[in-house]
């Protein structure tokens, strides 16, 4: 088991014949993700690495069944691609493309929720569930079947930790990188519930950043809600107030934000917090009695 | 991105919510020009892009022409918060009855624009949030709909009491979201919003910020920039593909990510040492943007070692060495570099980076340490 | 019987402060209506002749239960006074209000849908049910209760026809005047529908004019859906074609929305349509065999 | 409303939707001022807002200067459709590959703007709904998310082959609707929009009505209006509150309410008479708005009888008598009248009319036979 993806998942591709967009196709194919089509309008017919193309969403999902979309458009369109998915029917949708205007994101919301679809992204990595499908542009090499959840708005980070996680024989069910944006799809607490309904799932890493309360909401909902442990680590614990930091969503407004707060609610759920990442692995197996 | 409140006050106009006249000047002899000779009560504002200028004393009123251009000497030219005021404005100070909030933001949690207004108005509404969060009034906007004058009505019902000030309230926060959504604002205040003594609703002070990343389809936004000294660099970092952040401290950072950049600054300074920025340069393995990292990084006089922390993805690591080590040929410093590079093809990328004669380290950890290391060594 | 009001509707009137809202709410008051209620910013706790006012539209509800709300607002307010009273969770909202723009009610209509609530209007009369409930401006002294229902495009024509129905002892059920702009709320369909399904209505009455094709529509529906007689009247047989004829939706486009394919529709739905309005009551009788 | 070819084409202009160079002129003097010397090939189109100019001998090429400005002399004061033509558009002709169809209109039955589109261009998009139908894509458009890029460029798709031209068209589609909503359009069409042999999709020419009912939002638009003759008798009209349109017969009508005014006219026809207009009048007893109605009514100089045809609602007829008489003692005229007037209060109503000593009638039916003998009875 694992959530959101599986080796049974049927890929399309927004923007297929951009450059990153066949790139990333490519590796996606590689690690043996299903990729059934592409999407690339007034190029329907044609084929990309031996993948159809067609001229829109719908007529991708008619044709090959597609239950998951991946989005590589540039910014200014990528809200769009969004909703074309979503209107098409695509039950997940993850955006990587990263710069998307907080208004297209916002536009979006009320079309996922009335069409049911789920999103993950925009400005983000992607998702794997090691050997059976990646979505994305993570780096497959560095991860390995195994029970362990992991939920982060980084990406490099994310890697890094993994990186450790697989060193130390802890594999993965599935790795989520929900992005770096103020306002984006699925979300911690989203994720958690997930992994906590997954037989699989033993345990999962929290990988939060400065900006926001969302650590703050996914610590009160680990307390009340879930029964499996969760190990978290917050970047930008020596960030200024005020200032964004690289992504969107990492920047501490008037007080709020911080990683003092975020490390303080998680501890208060009972979630231990790494002070540096390399932490992370002992700490998972610890709660694991490993 | 900031403007100043003089030019939100533009802005405002331009959407047809009613603002006290009023003249920008950057000298006092614009103030002696643009300044009619009628005696009558005005504000003289600094406008410089930092909070609390009116603690500072950038603030100041006056009541006829010639206390407004001392007042003006007074304040052009001071120091507030580090910045130097090199504008004020001059505007017409009206009589208040009662002072209001209201405000945009962009809401995470409700993921929608969300509408603040509180009869708690003139002060810092973060301290209303923290001190009777119960007197802000919230309203998450229908991206669909927009702010509908009878929503709009219903927040105004709750701040004034006359039909006609209602009526002008409601319609001034209608008027804010058009302009809200119009030019991609990701915060938009009126503080105060005032009542005047003949029963007028007009904005006072307005703050507005911009998503950066709509700036690509707000041209007349972007004209409105002027930014600071730190502000520019970091912009000029943003249009090579970077993303910068002066901070304090001494040792610099040069990072594959933002939130292994972040991660980087929290062990420099949990080992004891102090950053000296922040510094994403994604995801290429491009050495011309190594070199305009390093050139960026290094123009902060305080910087007596670099951490160079990357994490190979995609990209593989013995690319990414290879286009260090083309971009460490060009790059002539004195400040000691310590490479760190992990992931991908690790190993590979090691044995090239070698090649530079720079330490070089396997983990986050030792490079930070070896960073202090030789930072302390060259104080 | 009787359809959308009858004397247990509470009504509430959202501009009661106004001219014509004050003006009508003391008719419709006088006539018997049950008058709940007037919504005025910033007026609530006043009175008007005796009716409570209101701040908004969900207070009026929340106060008096209020299941109609009939709207006197100007036009430039009209369409948010509809959102108001839709989003409030009144069930039948009625506009009078002429002059109301196209746009404006086009963003309404999905709004209206969202929310399950029926409009009559813009641009209407109003609606009545003799001796029970009059909503609008229609003057209650010609309606009598009875028997026959009545749909109509216009006003004083169908003041017109109801003073010939009532001189003729052809008492009403409902009369409702849906309004002469070219995008309203209910219109015939859906009222005939109703008229189908109340037990007591035993036949209807269509009067229609010139524009769209909503006459057709309604005859075919007759033709396929309808056990009970419909006696039709078009209005606008000499009109030019490309002038707006009074109403905004009494425009005869490139050929289209003309009187004499409405009459032929109703025809061959085998509706009798009245040369001239006092044929109407004559016809009427002879389909209910009087 | 509607607006001529020129205006259509400027307002698409500043909405980014590309068209060919052109200017407007009033003489042929201005053609000679304003048409440049280069040899190309021109088109010189009558504006008038009428359709079939085309057929009607107003719309010319021209290879040369002046040949433009000869066929700009056959085209100024022309009449097509009972119009002069006063003004002329001189443009770039442009090579045609293929001729597209494109309009929004609102539409009544799905109550939302619709996209209509079709590879018929050209020529009149009511003629290919008639012919073949099947051969126009139709798109309601959801309001409150507007007309999507991905929408745009579904249509766009069953229309152009090549992913520039589909990126150009939906891109054209998109600004066009965004036109169409901030100015309260009721029809913006671009008949034909273009694919040129160098693969540029263009809009050549273009119509647009607006919605009167939103005029009072619409500033820019109404300062565009140039209405003829019987227009502004209309505008006038409205103005005062009425609701006028000449027609061609000689009975005039003034009546109260709009259903009931056609229903008038229609019965005029029906008894073998002619109506000499559409006058409603509304539902007050301002004896003013009687006294307008007449005077509009009577500039009509084919009018030689009229018919006042009043049914008392709200307004009790007894009110509305007295209006009648107040109004009727203004107002000096031969052409003989008949009055009907029926309703709440009829009786009493009729009592006072009978004081002017016109002819009072009870039903339509009897108003309408009056009026037609006295119209036979002056001929």
């Amino acid at each position: 088991m694992s959530i959101l993806i599986n080796k049974d998942t049927k890929v399309i591709v927004q923007g297929i014949t951009g450059r990153d967009g066949a790139f990333h196709t490519s590796k996606m194919k590689a690690y043996g993700t299903n990729i059934v089509g592409g999407i690339s309008p007034g190029k329907g017919g044609q084929q990309v690495d031996g993948i159809p193309v067609f001229n829109t969403v719908a007529e991708a999902v008619k044709a090959t069944g597609a239950n998951a979309s991946v989005i590589f458009v540039p910014a200014p369109f990528a809200g769009d691609a969004i909703m074309e998915a979503s209107y098409a029917g695509v039950d997940l949708v993850i955006c990587i493309t990263e710069h998307v205007p907080v208004q297209d994101m916002i536009k979006v919301t009320p079309v996922l929720k009335k069409n049911g679809t789920k999103l993950v992204g925009a400005n983000c990595p992607g998702l794997i569930t090691p050997d059976e499908c990646l979505i994305g542009i993570l780096p497959g090499m560095i991860f390995k079947k195994g029970n362990v959840g992991l939920i982060s708005r980084s990406g490099t980070l994310t890697y890094e930790v993994v990186n450790m996680l697989t060193e130390n024989n802890l594999g993965q069910t599935t790795c989520v990188g929900i992005g770096g944006d103020s306002v984006s799809g699925l979300y911690f607490i989203d994720l958690l519930e997930m992994y906590e309904n997954d037989p699989e799932t033993e345990a999962v890493v929290v990988i939060g950043e400065i900006g926001g309360d969302a650590e703050e909401q996914a610590a009160r909902f680990i307390k009340d809600k879930m029964t499996k442990p969760v190990v978290a680590f917050i970047a930008g614990q020596s960030a200024p107030p005020g200032k964004r930091m690289g992504h969107a969503g990492a920047i501490i407004s008037s007080g709020a934000g911080t990683a003092e707060e975020k490390i303080k609610a998680f501890k208060a759920a009972g979630v231990p917090v790494a002070k540096e990442p390399r932490e992370i692995p002992g700490l998972v197996k610890e709660k694991l009695g490993l | 991105m900031k403007i100043h409140e003089y030019q939100a006050r533009n802005l405002f106009r331009k959407y047809g919510i009613p603002v006290p006249e009023g003249v920008v000047c950057h000298s006092v002899d614009e103030v002696k020009q643009k300044v009619s000779d009628e005696d009558k009560l005005r504000v003289v504002k600094a406008q410089v892009q930092v909070g609390g200028r009116g603690k500072a004393g950038g603030v100041k009123l006056a009541t006829t022409k010639a206390e407004a251009v001392e007042k003006a000497k007074q304040i052009l030219g001071m120091e507030i918060k580090g910045i130097t005021v090199e504008k004020i404005l001059v505007a017409d100070a009206v009589d208040i009855e009662k002072e209001f909030y209201v405000g945009l933001i962009n809401d995470r949690n409700t993921k929608s624009v969300t509408l603040m207004a509180s009869a708690e108005g003139g002060v810092e509404i973060e301290e209303v949030a923290k001190v009777s969060p119960e007197k802000i009034i919230k309203m998450a906007i229908d991206p669909a709909m927009g702010l509908m004058a009878w929503q709009a009505r219903k927040i105004a019902l709750q701040l004034f009491n006359d039909p006609k000030q209602i009526r002008q309230a409601a319609d001034i926060f209608v008027k804010l979201y058009a302009l809200y959504i119009d030019t991609d604002s990701s915060l938009a205040e009126i503080n105060p919003l005032v009542l005047t003594p003949d029963k007028q609703v007009l904005a006072i002070d307005g703050k507005m910020n911009f998503d950066d990343n709509a700036l690509f389809r707000q041209k007349e936004i972007i004209a409105m920039r002027e930014a600071d000294e730190n502000e520019q660099k970091e912009i000029e970092a943003n249009a090579k593909g970077l993303s910068y952040i002066k901070l304090d401290g001494n040792i610099g950072c040069m990072v594959n990510g933002a939130g292994l950049a972040m991660a980087t600054m929290d062990m420099i300074k949990l080992y004891g040492g102090d950053p000296a920025n922040f510094l994403d340069i994604g995801g290429s393995s491009n050495p011309q943007k190594v070199v305009d990292a390093m050139n960026i990084l290094l123009s902060d006089k305080n910087v007596n070692s670099v951490m160079i922390n990357i994490f190979g993805g995609i990209t593989r690591c013995d690319d990414v060495a290879r286009g260090l080590v083309a971009a460490l040929d060009i790059i002539k410093t004195e400040v000691p570099i310590v490479i760190r590079l992990s992931g991908t093809n690790a190993k590979e990328g090691l044995e090239i980076i070698k090649t530079t004669g720079l330490p070089v380290v396997e983990t986050m950890s030792e490079a930070a340490k070896t960073a202090i290391e030789l930072s302390i060594s060259r104080k």
